[in-house]
Parts: C-alpha cells; structure tokens; sequence
C-alpha cells in the first residue's frame, strides 16, 4: 500500500507490500526487504541486511507518530494518498509577534512587567513555579508587552500563552 | 531493632529507605498525599496513610499529620529521607517530644548547622577554612549591594535556611542583584519557609567535594571519603562521583579530618554531609556547608565503601555502635551516579511532567537503579522532577564510565523529556572523560556541544522510523477493521492478527 | 581490539557478552533461530542472522550457519557463551580454521578437558585428588552393573562428553540401574551428540565447590577463588555463593593451587572452572570435572573480586595479557545467586513454558540482575527455562541473604510459574542461613517445608484478594458496556471511566 | 453489587458497594471500608485501616480469577448470583481409573511399557522431552495400562492424555 509520510520537513513516498515472511518497501526510490516483528505493543523490530533497528512508535494524534530508535526522536506524519490532504496548514506565527507560553502546568509567582511595557530580548517577564523550581519566564525578542494573560497567584496549563511581545 | 519505621517522605527515597527495612526485617510504613495515591512507595509499604492534599505545605510538610500516621500504625522511628522535614529541627523535636526515635542529627546539631552562618562560624571556630562572605544573613537589598560591592564580582546568594539549590543565584554583576536577590529570597521562603539569604564570594572554577560522615551516641565519628559532586545545572547536582577524578588520597585525608571536626565540634549523630568547594589550580578547601541528612548521592560511596549508609542510619539511630571504625573504611573501584530527571534537557532543563508510558531500566553487572516510578506511573508537577538515580561501580574511572555508557543506552524512558539523553552525550565527551570537571562544566559542555553538531548513519535510521510508523498506521487500520466488524472481542482479535501479520 | 563479536548463543548470556562488548566500544552480532525472531538477544544486537528453526540441532548447534552469520557481518570473533557449542573442540577449530577468534581455550584443552574420563586421567598426572570410579567410558550395561558393585551404592552416572547435569543420574541401588544407564545415555545423546557414560562413587553429604581460573597466552595462570554450588536439583545447581560458607581461607589457597595446576597441565587459556566434591566433615575434596567455559554462575565472582570476566576474556582472547596478578586478586564481603527458571517448584521443578505477562526486576542496593526476557516475551519449549539471574552482594553473608530475601520479595513475574517462591522459602530456612549445605540440601528442605505447613496472616489477605478479584470483575462488567454501547472507542472509554471509579 | 466468590474450596458471599471515595464491602459477615486504586492494568492496590493490599489479578477465563498478594496466589471464581449457576461439576475422576497427562508441550522420547502392561506405582510409562529435559512421567498408581496414546516421536500438548493405568 501506497503512504506519505512527512519527516523533518520533507515529504516522502512510501510503498510497502507483504513478500512471504517479509515486508518490501519502497522509500524514495530506495528498496528495502526486511523482517518486521513487534515484540512488545508499540515495538517494531526491523532487520533489514542482518541490521537491527528497534523502533519505539508512539501515535500522538491521529496520523502523528513519534518514533525513537537509538535514542534518537523522529515526528513523522502519515497520510494515505487516496484521501483527501489534511487542511493542516497551521495558522503559522504572525511576523513581528512573538508569545510567551508556559512550557508546563504551574503557578505565577511573579509578574515583572507589566503591558505596554518595552522589554529587551532575553528580559525576565514572569516567574513560573512547577516542581519546586522557579523558571523565569524571558522575552524571545526585544518590544512591547502587547499582552499579558497571568496574575501573580494563577495556575497556568502548559502551552497557555503568557504574554505576548510585538 | 524498631519493628516497624514511618517514612516522612515519595519517591525513590522512600522506597530506598523501605529495601533497607525490609533488608533488616523492619516494617515499612508510608505516609502520601492526595497526588501519590498510586505513587511506588505506597505499593511498596506495609501501611501507608493519607496526610493530605498534593501541594507538600499541605501533605509532606505538615508535622502534626506525620506524627499521627505514625501513633496510628505503632512505629517506633521516622525517617525523614532528604528534602521536605529531612532538616527541620522543629520537626525532629516533635518527633522526640512524641516518644518516637528521629533518624537523624539531634535537632541542636540541625539547628546549628541548619542556618548556613551559624554553620560557616562554627566550621571557622573548628579551625576549617570557610568561603569569604557573610556569616550573618544579609538585611536588605542595600547591604547586599555593599557586601557584594566589597568582594568584587562574582558573588553567590544562597538561603540560609536551604541546600539543593534552591534559593541560590550567581551573581555576575551589580545590575543583576536586584532580580537575583529577590528571586533567592522568594524560592528560599517557599522552599524553606525561611526567606533569609546571604552573601559568598564566588570562587573560580571550584569543584565541589563534599565529605560524607558518620558518628553513633559512643562517640565514634568517621568519615568515608569524598565525592565529587561538580557538575551541576542551577546548582543542584546532576553526576556525583566517588573517588573524586582529582584522585588525590592526601587531600581526601586533609578534608575527612576537617569534616570530622566540624561533626564533633556540632555534636553530630548519625549521617551527615560536609560540603566543601576546591580550588582545582592550588588545591586549597573551603567549608561550603553541612547536610544534616542521607545525601541524594549516597549510593556512589556505598558502592565504593560498600556499607550501606541506611542500613548503618537506622542500627545508629536505635542505639547501636557504628560498625566499622576508620581503618576498615576503604575504597574500591570507581562509582559514578546521574540523576534522571523528568526535565527536556534541550530547553534549559525545564521540567517536563506527565505519564511515564514506557520504563526500562537498566540491569546487568556493575549497575545500580534508585527508582520511584513505574511503568504508567504520573510524574507530578507538585514534587521534584527527579525519577530515578542510576549509579555505575567498575575497578577504574575509566570501565565505570564505559559501563555508564553501557547502561544509559540500554536506559528507556517514554512518555516524558528526562536528562537521558543529555547523560549519553556526556559519558562521550573528552573533558568528561578526562575528568576535568568544575561547576562550569555544563555550561562549557553545551557550548562544546552546539559547535560539534554531529551527523551520523541518517539516511537509513530515518527510513527504518518511517517503515515502523508506517506498519504502526497499518496494524491500527486493521484493528479499526476488526473493530467494525466484531465489536466485542476487538482486541484479541486484532492481536491474533497481528502475530500473524508481524511475527510470522 | 575486535570491532565486532558474533555471539553464538541466546538468553541471558548472551545479553551479558553484549553488555561487555558495549562496554568495550564493540559492536554485538547476534544469531537466532526461528523460535527466537523477537527473543533479547536479537533486540540488543547491532546485526542479528537467522541461523534455522527452533530445534538447537538445527540453529544453535549449526557450526557451519554461525560461521557463515560472522563471515556476512564481517565478526572478528565469536564468544559461544555457555552450553550449545561452548564446549565443543569442533566448533572451536572451524571458527579458527574460518581465521576468526575463538573466545575460549584452544580445541585441544577443550578436548582433553571435555572428554570427563580423560580430564579425570589429567587431573591425577597433575597431581589432584579423584573421585573414585572410572577413567574410561562404560561399554555396557553389564559393565556398569560389575562396576558399581565394585564400588558399592550408591553411585553416579555421568555422560563423558557432559555438564550440566544432563545425562546424569544418582543410583541408589541395583535395580535402579538399568533404568538410569538407558535415560543417562539418552539423555547424553541428545544433549551432547555423544551417549558416553561413565560411573563414580557417590560421596556422602558433599558439597559441590569449584575454583575460577583464568590464563592468558603469556603464561599467567591465575584464580579468583572458589564458588559453593551445593544446592542443586536434577544434578544442576540452583543458588551459587562466593566465597563458600565454609569460610576457610587456607582450603581456598589449597584448591586453587590445585586448580591452578590443573589448567596449567592442561594448556589452558582464557576462563575455566574446576570442579571439586569437598567432604563437609574431612575438607578433602576431589577433582570432579573442568568446565572450558565461561560459567552460568560467574557474576557471584565478579561480585566479589571486582573483575569483570566477560571483558576480561575479550581481552585475553585478544591477545592482551590478564588485566591482574593473583596477588592483585581479592575476595570482598559475600555474594549469592539465584536461578530463576521458568519451572513450577511446587511439582518437581517441572518446565513451565508459556507468556511472561508481567516482569518486575528488583533493584536498589547490592543487587543485579542478569535477565534474557523481557515482559511479554515467550518462553520456548524448545531451550532451557533459565530466564535469569538474581544476583545480590553485600559486607557479609548475614546481610547478603537479608539483601535477597529483599530482591527475591520484590521480584514479580507474572504468566508462568518460577522457581521465585522455592527461593523466598529457602532464604528464611535456619539450614541456609546457617550455611550448612551439601547436595542433598534440598530434598532435606523439602521435607522441613511439607512438615512445618506454615500459617499466615490468612483471612484478611484471602478477602482483599476476593475483594480485588471482585473489583476486576465490575472493571470487566463496565468495559462490555462500554463496548457495546460505543465499539469503536471501548478501550479508552473504559479507562477513563476505570480511572473514575477507583483512582478517585 | 452481590457476588458469590468460591475460594480454597469454599464459597462466599460478598457485597460491594462504592461510598464517595471508598468502598464499602460486606464478606462474610465481616465489613471492610477500603480506598482501592487501579495503579497498573490488572493491579489493585487496596488500602484498609493502613494496611495496604497489592493484588495482581488476571482472569483465566470468563469468572475464574487469579491474584496474588504478597506472593501468595488465590484461584478465585465469581459468580453473580442473579445469573443461573453454572454447571460447573466436571466429569470428575472415575473411580480406579488415573490418567497420565503431558504437564507441558514437548516431545515423546520413550514409552517404556505396552499397553495392557502391569505397572507398579511410581513405574516410568513414558519419557517426555520439553526444554531439553527429559522428564520420565510415572503410573500415579499400580494397575493396568489400559490406554497408551502416544508414540516414541510424536509432540505432545500441555495436557494431553498420555495414558490411563487402571
């Protein structure tokens, strides 16, 4: 069967069909005959030329998988090429703009500007608690505090946007 | 013996603190909160009871609930592990004032060396060099300034009530004081209860050796060894060795003497750290501070002296002589230990909580695993990201190193970021493995790290990543399929054929 | 150093030999055979080759597939591990005549040693007390019978080409004889490829203690102590300690001179055991056989002497000289190992093949673990039902048994029947724990066990297990719902409704 | 919710029912207010007056459970009682009669008696081969072998019926 797959920013075509005890694949013009197993839920031992790659697949969302093989992380995206492309064009950061979002669940405990305040890259703008240690939350780029979403006190969810600098 | 110790404390110490009761035929008692229903240390205790809600003001720190959970289950002893009550005199008061055996320092010990002045004039008065600074807590922003001002830049702000880090700041200039001190001041009082800061001088490119002692009611008091705890990130420790690399048997016997002066002059019991930073070019030492409690580092000297440092605790705390004296103390081979933490050491090691989905820890010869997770277990945002502490021993620094290698490759975590990877990088790079090592290692390791940008066998690495998703999208259709047209028996079903899809 | 070792085995051993050539920057290779495409081995290897179907004789004993699987992946060496090939002098040559590395002894030790009537003539020429019995094979039954009679009952039947415990059986009287000499050399045929037996007097109340040896091509000879396999069922040993609770020194010194002397004879290179009977009452002991291999019980020496044995013997066969001198050689607190097989104690040890559903491996202080599964893995009819090896050190013999009750409590496996509860009981049996052991340990043991029908805590752990049973049940009742009322999303539905009702 | 459990030969009436964050269970007369958590699939963590209870259960088959606790294992079989019993007596052993099984899969190396042989108790019949042990199965009683279904050879099932001495 025919599949797209998307890896660090490039679309590649893949084409994988039974052969017996193996799986034939084709990736980019390049060929693969290897031996699958899946030894545990989720792990996927590939032997191609006597090589073994064990493959540690994750599905995040729908058609995203993470996958760790010697200790090292792939995002790959699959599509069937038979179905409609997924509209996944995100809306993408807006020039000029840069938001602060809380990389974890956690508490403010300090807001150091306030809006409409000129901030330099790298200035301190809120003070996040998680896990016992007080993470300093920085300007990404040098401009004006255009928004700001916390009080001192709040809990925060992780992704949620801080502030936001323009 | 106690037949039955509460343990005040989560995590991997609580469940080292229960293997040596179990080890000594005592029974284990926990104490959680509302967050650590499920949590390892209350699956792995005879009884364990409920203190309160997940934040640790509320659960962990709170003295009456502790001291009732153990009324409540008859235990004779409490040990309070590290962090949390581990350095808390009024904790370790009530517990004597309740009838029950602290497993620790007395509180008058804790007291004095618990205020890190008090501690830094009592290590001068015993004769130990100390750090040049302030031995008084610093009043105000503007005393800071000043002091500051007189030791010239550099200069570290630490909380006088804390260790592990926490309320601590370097200080590179006049303009940063301001936000450092008030940062310091706000993490001591959360951390500690106590916002109090002071002032040090900060000393260029120190190692930080720390000396571990060990004194009974008999007045025996011995020390053994050193670590060598120099690579840090906020300044909490993340690798800990013993022998330290500077493998130096003459500093280690200057060192241990002045450690076991500073417990006598303290009329320390039982187990205790003293922390001392090293000038790598002269050689020369300076009192840093004491840790009145077990060390998060402590397996690296047991694997080294071979004594079991809580084992020892709690025989110490019931009464008993040490059992062994100076002279049987020796150190064989080489141990070195990192800390797993649940933190992306890729973003400035912010923490990282959230399912632990896959665990697979290491094993074999020479390894040693601290954990106090499990497979599918919740690292909490309310505690400590640390989930586990993996330590190495071999005959040379050199095969512990390979066997650190070894064992974190072998190391799978899923689910969450954790300093995995950051280790893995570091057992390869040459600095490390020469062991030039000060508190500015990591700093200089990632600049070493982002320059090299190492490329290896992508292109087929990649593919194999891709086929194995693709299989994975593949074996969810068919389950889907079988779903549809079976509803009940959905999983077994697609598990039949995915044997057969797969592993045929 | 090799770049790459191919390992000719599975299991366990085989995942240590990969441990130490990661240890070592070398690059495993593994081979499997059909029953085996997702065994450990396979998954921890950089390269793995089929080599055949399940049946040894048609994988794991196929010289000319191994040698062909290291030609393709371009091995330096082999490593045979232990059993399969490891002390086959045939498969030694080929791989030498193939230009790669044997990592063992030479073929011709390995064959005079192999043979256990000719390393019994060996062994005299040097000068090491013998079991009484013969020196040559038997030629038949009748022969047997005149034999035994010489020597008076009871006696022992050993396959000549053997180890193990395969092909031997104890015979207690006449009658018995002809039964055991037909199973013995059955037995040694299908095992060894060899029906040879020979007989020995049986020693009363032995135990079964063996040195270490190890020699370089240089000349160095060298032991690393002994080790105390008494306890044994089937002929095969069980639990293994270093150094022996018979704890003398100078017996040490005397059975390593001998085994020292005997490898010597025998031109030997690389590791080996030789193989006393010593009488617990006289502490003479007598040459029993010499295993040209690497042991299954060889972490208990690792554990003690600090060496790693599995380097060290990639080294020596590398050419290098023994990493130590005997003086260098010595003996630190006490350690003891565990076999867990995959065999239901509680019936004769019976096999016990089938799915782990869950493995849990104790860590912490003092303990390693030497594993060859994983959870989920299967456990073949086809292989021996060793799954691993619960290793435990600590200062002294009292604390190391304290440490593996500990480990043994601790471990989980789930799916298939262990020898896990047989060690939980023999840990807290007053014979062990006073170290009076000897080969007929267990039957004794087992008739203190079925006499003393120990009583329990019953009733409240029988009603939380019904209680628990009880909560699965409704778990199951709720999750059809689910399925029924919304197929598709069954599984996910159901935990968060799992989680409602009993995380809250 | 009421539930019949059968246990070491002896049945036993039990009632759950959840109580806000605990549940309450009557068993046999004897009443448990117990916090129960689910940490792992398949692993029941109950907390009684401090005293805390992990059992690890697996069903076997439909009702028939398996838990251990403290390694300790209990065969337990539920039963709701408002369902029809099940007709569960087994054919149970015929008097005299006492059959050989296979205790696992493995391969029949030698049979060492004919059928209507005479046999002492404790008398090998026949030899089995699984995990290159060879493990010789004796007549459980004396009597006569009056069926002996296998062959030197042939593979055998966990559980199958090597022969009946009568």
């Amino acid at each position: 069967m025919k599949i797209l797959a998307e890896v660090e920013g490039q679309e590649r075509a893949l084409d994988i069909e039974r052969d017996g005890e193996r799986f034939i694949v084709e990736l980019d013009g390049r060929r693969y005959a290897l031996e699958a197993s899946e030894p545990e839920a989720g792990v996927y031992l590939l032997i191609h030329e006597g090589k073994v790659y064990e493959c540690r697949v994750r599905e995040e969302a729908r058609g995203q998988f993470r996958v760790s093989l010697r200790s090292r992380d792939y995002a790959i995206t699959l599509r069937d090429p038979r179905r409609l492309r997924s509209a996944s064009n995100s809306a993408g950061g807006a020039a000029g703009r840069a938001s602060i979002a809380a990389p974890m669940p956690g508490k403010v405990v300090r807001v150091l500007v306030e809006r409409g305040a000129q901030v330099e890259a790298g200035a301190g703008v809120v003070v996040v608690e998680a896990m016992k240690m007080q993470n300093e939350m920085r300007a990404p780029k040098a401009g004006t505090v255009v928004e700001l979403n916390v009080r001192e006190g709040e809990t925060v969810n992780a992704g949620d946007v801080l502030a936001v600098v323009e | 013996m106690f037949k039955k110790i509460l343990i005040a404390n989560r995590g991997e110490i609580a469940v080292r603190i229960m293997r040596a009761c179990r080890e000594l035929g005592i029974s284990p008692i926990a104490v959680y909160s509302e967050a650590d229903r499920t949590a390892l240390h209350v699956r792995l205790a005879d009884e364990a009871y409920l203190i309160g809600p997940a934040p640790s003001i509320e659960s962990y720190l709170k003295i009456d609930r502790i001291i009732e959970a153990a009324r409540r289950s008859g235990a004779e002893a409490i040990h309070p592990g590290y962090g949390f009550l581990a350095e808390n005199a009024e904790f370790a008061r009530a517990v004597r004032d309740a009838g029950l055996v602290f497993i620790g320092p007395r509180p008058e010990a804790m007291e004095l060396m618990g205020s890190k002045t008090n501690a830094r004039r009592a290590a001068q008065a015993a004769g130990a060099p100390i750090v040049p600074g302030t031995t008084e807590p610093l009043r105000s922003l503007e005393e800071a300034r000043e002091v500051a001002a007189r030791f010239g830049y550099p200069v570290m702000l630490k909380a006088a009530a804390g260790g592990g880090g926490k309320g601590m700041r370097l200080v590179q200039s006049a303009e940063d004081l301001p936000s450092a001190f008030a940062t310091a001041q706000s993490e001591a009082a959360s951390a500690f209860g106590d916002p109090q800061v002071y002032l040090e001088k900060a000393v260029a490119r120190p190692r930080h050796i720390e000396i571990q002692v060990f004194a009974d009611e008999h007045g025996n008091v011995v020390h053994l060894g050193e670590r060598e705890c120099s690579i840090q990130r906020r300044h909490q420790k993340v690798i800990e060795e013993c022998p330290s690399p500077i493998g130096d048997p003459d500093l280690r016997a200057r060192m241990g003497e002045a450690a076991v002066r500073i417990a006598r002059a303290a009329g320390y019991v039982n187990a205790g750290t003293v922390e001392f930073l090293v000038s790598d070019e002269t050689r020369e030492f300076y009192f840093l501070e004491m840790n009145t409690r077990l060390q998060v580092e402590h397996p690296v000297t047991e694997l080294v002296t071979g004594i079991d440092l809580v084992r020892e605790q709690i025989r110490v705390a019931c009464g008993e002589p040490l059992s062994f004296a100076q002279e049987d103390v020796c150190w064989t081979g080489h141990a070195i230990e990192c800390r797993i933490y649940a933190e992306d050491p890729e973003n400035d090691f912010m923490p990282s909580p959230g399912r632990i989905a896959e665990l697979r820890v290491p094993t074999g010869p020479g390894v040693r695993d601290d954990g106090g997770v499990y497979p599918g277990a919740e690292v909490s945002i309310y505690y400590d990201p640390m989930i586990s502490k993996l330590a190495v021993w071999a005959r040379t620094r050199g095969e512990a190193i390979d066997r650190l290698r070894r064992a974190l490759d072998e190391y799978v975590i899923e689910g969450i970021k954790t300093t995995l990877p950051f280790f893995r990088a570091v057992v390869r790079d040459p600095e490390f493995i020469a062991g030039r090592l000060d508190t500015g290692f990591i700093e200089r390791f990632n600049r070493r790290r982002a320059e090299a940008q190492t490329e290896v066998d992508g292109d087929a690495e990649r593919d194999m990543a891709i086929i194995a998703a693709a299989l994975a999208s593949m074996k969810r259709r068919t389950e889907t399929r079988f779903e549809q047209t079976d509803g009940r028996s959905a999983t077994s079903a697609w598990r039949m054929a995915g044997r057969i899809a797969f592993t045929r």
